[in-house]
């Protein structure tokens, strides 16, 4: 146990000593100060963050700082992609004379509160909407975002630490770790430089070893608290090896279809696209576009009636691989970043945990 | 640009009945403020008695039918209809499926219920049969779920057959809006939701007032019965009492999925 | 003698499908039929068996227009039965709901169902030339109508947002002031609307006594609600009592049940209302009804649509006070049912008038139903304007346009068909 | 928002016209078309087995092969099968009309691979329209491929796609055209059965320096590909063009993802090697 702890020790100090590089500085802040730094950051964009609305967490545009719960308790139920890969927008409009792009929703945003797994979901998206050719509308939204990461504390279903998705170096402009007394603040882009410029007063340029301690002693008290685990290291042999399990028809059997894990994963990119007229008899409307999921039925479907994955396993199938065996054109590393929602989510509990055990173990779960 | 397009696709004929029903899809189209205008603009509006005096009753390119066929007289009506339409839609619950008047589809118990119901003395002028949905008795081409049906879903297909295209369907179930509304999962708190088993359309509206989707839009073919039932009963109910409930809106097209069960 | 007979199917402009078949014996009208052509749907007996729950999702299913009307009316007989008590701020939220539906109703039936008849149109999209202001701003307030509708029914038709007790999700305080600020706008053209129709003559040729009735409001005001029919002998009759006020016929032409009261026919709807609790109006409601208002509305059912004018006035002040009331209140709870079983009568005005839903609870499940709707309650009293107006026209040799006349004459009662298609005698023993 | 900084947005189809078209066999159509600018329509070009995305404004937008080769730019090329809602909109169109086309996509097939070799080219059904393109892109540049076995197999002989074109490259004597319907009627004068029965009617071939090409209905592969084997062509020396579901053609919409792959960016050419590395492939 002692030994387990002194070695995560020193990993963070690594970790540490890794960020410690000239670019990428590390200030520190007092908590009173904080409303007040985030209001002022509505210059850089319209602020988004995480805010309870009908009694669901979700990124939405806040109109005041104090609607923001910044607590890292709880994660908003629809990932942060909503806001580079909209739900459902209009790509284009047309009439006689042709297509036109439509860029209307791409807005500068301060998106506040983002999760480091959260992070690193984008990064995973940033592999598929930004390699060549680039997504437009992906990229003008990531282009005009600005990221306040915020640190988090484990739900019950994280796995991040599985995931090596708890702590994120890159992918944002500022990232506050909050340690009760006190925030450590990276500063991860000249963005992200600038907005601390401007509220200089706010920040400490000092951070002391002692503060340097605190930080240690928070990330092995948070190392403590989860509760789940995968070894994402040996999962991509393990998919190969259990193509053919029955483990998979006993999930298949399970599975509702309802399409919520892949709504609610962060790595999840897939979307439709349908065209629209408007109510008239000339040639004009919108080709829009929403998020589709490959748990339903006509997701493989091609002409002439073929469907690749008609049955729910081999749906089931897809999914898995991306999450648990390759990603983007990557092979043998993982698209999951532990966040937990799915473990959340499913109605009839299949998710990244109870699959992957299922195939190591070769047994299915206990009713 | 030279564009030898033609500028405006030709105006359809139009023709909107009424059979038994609530009316609902009906009034949800004249209902359409926005777009109203628009629509009476762009097609050749024949026949619509419930927004329109001095119908004519010719050939027809398109004909939204709204309500079960419930008399013999709308019986003939409906083969009248699918005579002089090219494409025939059923719109709304009631023509898709029979609505909730065929809730007790496949009871045998129709002439028992009518004659309690009235007695055995009254002879009506029209002969009453039991609801059933117009693919009963014609040939359909493109639904319009729904109870009523939605809007936007109904202008999507509208639009299209004005531009002589085919309209999209949606095979996907309530969930995927629901999910798409940032909506709490009800099932989640145990709660009853047929969301899985019931197709998409309506903008999940009842999940997203917290509220379980009763199954206005009728079955999905993908959705996992079996499965969901087995959640259901989970929760404490009984599977009589799904049963019911899914069949309040299930009309002739929920049978099927319940056989095996 | 000549026999003639006028057969005029499909109604027009009509929810739901109806027709009228009137029979001419040289100068006298052998027999009038308002004929119900849609098929008995059985609601009475659909719901037995079911949860209070699913009633409240099936009963407005009996017809769209109004389908808050019987939403509303179920909730009010389920929650007797059932001994749920609302706070007043629901009871407000209902009102709110009520008084969108009655503006939606209204305004649809006024300007586009009977006012093309008026100015001599087919239809309203067809007036749109001559009169594209009205149209535009009728749209505009039937749309208005439809908005307070969905916001508390949860969608335009059909919603299942109110729920027994209370209401699934509830608007926030921003979009009741965006409510009211509307109502506010629209307020003028429901009194120019008023003016419009000051101008219209109205035909007299179907004039003839009748009867009234309507819910007689719980407080002092004018009201769409009651636990009291009051009628026009200057009698009131508890809600409870229904069956001995309305009694019920099923006649072979129609699968809609006629009602009479004291053994003859009897008109409900605005114009019942306006006659019964005009003196209860105030504000600009008042002044709409003073401006219109005159005797010969006992004896003329077209001035049923000047009584709906009235009311869309009312019905938008009210939705002004409501909001400001409801912006003043907390957020209620749900409230909760206190038994599984007992029964209970709920009535409502619907648009088109009273409408009565009735309920047997036992153990949580429905075991007897009985509603009445409004177009069940006036039926009879069509049939006998059409016989009188016909016969006056026949008298005075004014048989052009004859088929119009008479489908003014039902069209002003503003009838529902799938709401009166539904009903039936159930015999449970 | 400043949409100069934007991206190119590759969603945006450009227009182009049918220039003629007409019935391969029922419910099959051919279609010329060119890009409605000509200095883009005359500078467009592709590798044979690539695909384009067809728009029509409202409808939809789908993917199709070309079936033309590069060795002849200006006109591009379609065979198209009606089956729903995007097709059946085309079909509506007449020559002159403009629809709207982005592209090219895919990876074609592996030419570098294909020099000298000599090539079995194998289709069945609506296969036959990629492999028109690299089948007339071989003979435009005959020289530099070795001998050529066209293997061509449909249904019956109204399924028999580019029939009279076909039929005439029988005379050229640079190539060896071998045709098969599953079921013959009285007009059908080439052989009768699988398109997998016309293996046996090849030469003496050298495994090494033959490539093997397919592309058919989903069913047909296995066949095909396990006489390949018989010929011991090796397995990353078959190559396969493969449909699959696709929305964006440029590997963002997902549906046509097989394993860590998408059918758009990485096939739709695949090797057989390729595709032993994922499962569902075939
Ligand atoms: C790389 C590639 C090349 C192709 N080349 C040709 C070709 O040369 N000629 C040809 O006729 N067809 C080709 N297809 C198939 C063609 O894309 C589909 O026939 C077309 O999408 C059907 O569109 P639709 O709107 O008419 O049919 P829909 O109404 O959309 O559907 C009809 C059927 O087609 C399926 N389908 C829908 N979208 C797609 C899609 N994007 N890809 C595949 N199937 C789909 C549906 O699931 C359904 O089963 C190709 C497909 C791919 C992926
Ligand atoms: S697979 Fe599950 S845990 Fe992993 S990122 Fe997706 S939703 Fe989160
Ligand atoms: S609440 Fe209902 S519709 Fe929504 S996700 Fe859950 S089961 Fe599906
Ligand atoms: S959620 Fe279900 S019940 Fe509600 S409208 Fe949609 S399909 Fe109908």
């Amino acid at each position: 146990m002692e030994k387990a702890l002194i070695e995560s020790s020193r990993n963070i100090a690594i970790h540490i000593a890794i960020l410690w590089v000239p670019n990428m500085r590390i200030l520190k802040m007092q908590p009173k100060f904080l409303d007040k730094f985030l209001e002022s950051l509505e210059k850089f964009g319209a602020l988004y963050g995480p805010v309870h609305r009908n009694g669901v967490m979700k990124y939405d545009r806040i109109e005041s700082v104090s609607e923001l719960d910044l607590s890292g308790h709880q994660l908003p139920m629809i990932p942060v992609k909503k806001l580079f890969n909209p739900k459902q927008f209009t790509m284009l409009h047309f009439n006689e004379k042709g297509f036109y792009p439509d860029y209307s929703m791409i807005e500068k945003r301060v998106i506040i509160g983002v999760h480091p797994c959260e992070i690193h979901g984008v990064l995973r998206l940033d592999e598929i909407f930004l390699n060549d050719p680039a997504d437009p509308y992906y990229a003008g939204l990531r282009d005009n975002s600005a990221i306040i990461g915020f640190s988090c504390w484990p739900t019950e279903s994280s796995l991040c630490k599985s995931a090596g998705t708890d702590i994120v170096d890159e992918g944002f402009d500022l990232f506050f770790m909050n340690l009760n007394e006190f925030y450590l603040v990276w500063v991860g882009s000249s963005r992200g430089y600038d907005m601390i410029h401007e509220r200089e007063e706010f920040f400490e340029q000092e951070v002391s070893h002692e503060d340097m301690r605190k930080y240690i002693e928070w990330r092995n008290k948070r190392n403590e608290v989860f509760k789940l685990e995968i070894d994402f290291g040996s999962m991509p042999d393990i998919m190969e090896l259990s193509h053919n399990s029955e483990v998979w028809d006993y999930f298949a059997e399970k599975c509702l279809s309802c399409g919520q894990c892949t709504m609610v994963c962060p790595t999840c990119n897939c979307y439709n696209v349908s065209d629209v007229f408007d109510v008239t008899n000339e040639t004009t409307g919108r080709r829009e576009r929403t998020w589709d999921s490959c748990m339903f039925v006509d997701y493989s479907l091609v002409a002439g009636g073929h469907n690749f994955r008609e049955s729910r396993a081999d749906r089931l199938k897809l999914w898995y691989t991306h999450k648990l065996k390759t990603f983007g054109s990557e092979y043998g590393r993982p698209g999951c970043i532990g966040c937990g929602r799915c473990v959340d989510t499913c109605p009839v509990d299949i998710n990244v945990v109870t699959v992957s055990q299922a195939l190591i173990s070769g047994e299915v779960p206990k009713e | 640009m030279t564009t030898q397009e033609k500028k405006a696709a030709p105006k359809p004929k139009i023709g909107v009945y009424g059979f038994t029903g609530c009316a609902g899809d009906q009034l949800l189209i004249i209902h359409t403020e926005d777009e109203l205008l628009n629509l009476f603009g762009s097609v050749d509006m024949q026949s619509f008695v419930m927004a329109s005096s001095n119908p004519i009753e010719g050939e027809l390119d398109v004909a939204f039918v709204e309500g079960s066929v419930s008399t013999d007289e709308e019986e003939e009506h409906i083969l009248d209809i699918r005579k002089r339409a090219k494409i025939l839609v059923a719109m709304g619950n009631c023509a898709v499926g029979g609505g909730p008047q065929a809730m007790y589809t496949g009871d045998k118990k129709y002439k028992e219920r009518l004659q309690k119901v009235y007695g055995d003395n009254v002879k009506f002028f029209i002969e009453p049969v039991e609801a059933k949905p117009l693919d009963a008795y014609v040939e359909v081409d493109y639904y319009l779920p729904g109870c009523p049906i939605d809007q936007k879903q109904a202008f999507a297909l509208i639009t299209r057959l004005i531009h002589g295209a085919v309209p999209e369907t949606n095979p996907h179930p309530v969930c995927h809006e629901c999910k798409l509304n940032e909506t709490h999962c009800l099932l989640l708190d145990k709660k009853f939701c047929l969301g899985p088993l019931v197709a998409g359309g309506c903008d999940s509206v009842c999940p997203s007032h917290g509220l379980p989707c009763v199954g206005c839009w009728g079955p999905i073919e993908d959705g996992n019965f079996k499965e969901h039932f087995k959640l259901l009963e989970s929760f404490g109910m009984s599977k009589k009492e799904i049963t019911r409930r899914i069949k309040n809106y299930g009309g002739h097209k929920i049978l099927q999925y319940l056989e095996n069960l | 003698m000549s026999k003639k007979e006028i057969v005029i199917e499909p109604l027009a402009r009509v929810e739901g499908h109806g027709g009228i078949r009137v029979v001419i014996e040289g100068n006298k009208i052998s027999d009038v039929e308002v004929r119900i052509l849609e098929g008995p749907r059985l609601f009475e007996e659909l719901v037995v068996g079911k949860t209070p729950e699913e009633d409240l999702s099936i009963v407005p299913r009996i017809c769209a227009i109004c389908n808050l009307s019987h939403k509303y009316a179920a909730l009010r007989g389920l929650e007797k039965a059932l001994g749920v008590t609302i706070p007043n701020v629901t009871q407000e939220y209902r009102h709110l709901m009520h008084n969108g539906e009655i503006i939606e109703s209204h305004s649809l039936h006024l300007y586009f169902l009977a006012l093309p008849d008026f100015l001599g149109y087919d239809n309203a999209v067809a007036m749109a030339d001559k009169y594209g202001d009205v149209v535009v701003k009728a749209l505009q307030l039937k749309k208005f109508g439809n908005k307070i509708m969905r916001m508390m029914g949860g969608r335009m038709i059909h919603g299942e947002n109110p729920v027994l007790g209370g209401f699934g999700k509830l608007p926030s305080k921003k979009a009741l002031i965006a409510i009211k600020k509307e109502a506010e706008e629209l307020l003028p053209f429901a009194m120019a609307t008023i003016d419009l129709l000051a101008g219209l003559e109205i035909p007299n040729h179907i004039e003839r006594e009748t009867q009234f009735l309507c819910c007689k409001p719980t407080h002092e005001g004018y009201d769409y609600y009651g636990e009291f029919f009051i009628t026009s002998d200057g009698k009131e009759h508890p809600v409870e009592n229904y069956k001995e006020v309305i009694i019920e016929r099923t006649v072979s032409h129609s699968f809609a049940k006629r009602g009479t009261y004291n053994g003859a026919p009897f008109t409900v709807g605005a114009i019942a209302r306006i006659i019964l609790l005009r003196d209860r109006l105030t504000g600009q409601a008042k002044e709409a009804c003073d401006k219109l208002f005159n005797e010969r509305w006992h004896r003329n059912p077209l001035y049923n649509n000047f009584a709906q004018a009235v009311e869309q006035v009312f019905s938008l002040e009210s939705v002004i006070s409501i909001v400001d009331k409801l912006l003043e209140s907390d957020t209620p709870e749900i409230a909760q049912r206190t038994t599984e079983t007992g029964s209970g009568t709920g009535a409502v005005e619907a648009p088109r008038g009273t409408l009565i839903h009735s309920y047997k609870i036992k153990d949580g499940k429905t075991t007897y139903a009985d509603f009445i709707t409004p177009t069940a309650m006036f039926l009879d009293d069509v049939e006998a304007f059409i016989r009188t107006g016909g016969e006056n026209l026949l008298a005075n040799n004014q048989m052009e346009n004859i088929e119009l006349k008479f489908e003014m004459i039902v069209r002003a009662f503003d009838p529902c068909i799938s709401c009166s298609a539904h009903l039936v005698e159930v015999v449970y023993k | 928002m400043n949409i100069s900084k934007m991206h190119e947005n590759p969603y945006n189809p450009e227009p182009a016209r049918i220039v003629r078209h007409y019935d391969l066999i029922e419910d099959h159509r051919f279609f010329q078309i060119r890009h409605v600018d000509m200095n883009r329509a005359m500078s467009f070009t592709y590798n044979p087995g690539q695909f384009i995305m067809l728009s029509i404004p409202g409808v939809g937008e789908a993917p199709f092969s070309i079936s033309s080769t590069p060795s002849r730019p200006g006109i591009l090329e379609l065979g198209v099968r009606k089956v729903g809602t995007l097709t059946e909109s085309l079909f509506q169109k007449q020559d002159n009309d403009i629809i709207y086309i982005r592209g090219p996509y895919g990876n074609g097939y592996k030419i570098e691979q294909m020099e000298k070799k000599d090539l079995i080219i194998t289709a069945g059904g609506l296969g036959v329209i990629p492999l028109r393109s690299i089948l007339y892109y071989v003979l435009d540049n005959r020289d530099k491929f070795g001998r050529v076995f066209f293997l061509y197999g449909a249904g019956d002989s109204n399924q028999f796609l580019f029939r009279d074109e076909f039929f005439q490259l029988k005379a050229r004597n640079d190539l060896d055209c071998m045709y098969t319907v599953d079921k013959a009627d009285k007009t059908w004068t080439e052989s009768e059965g699988v398109v997998t029965k016309l293996f046996k009617n090849l030469p003496e071939i050298d495994p090494q320096n033959t490539i093997g090409l397919v592309t058919g209905p989903p069913v047909m592969y296995k066949f095909v590909i396990d006489e390949f084997l018989k010929l011991k062509i090796p397995k990353n020396m078959i190559q396969l063009s493969l449909e699959r579901r696709m929305k964006c053609g440029i590997g963002k919409c997902g549906h046509c993802a097989l394993d860590h792959l998408y059918t758009c960016i990485d096939g739709p050419v695949f090797t057989y090697w390729d595709t032993q590395h994922f499962r569902e492939l075939i």
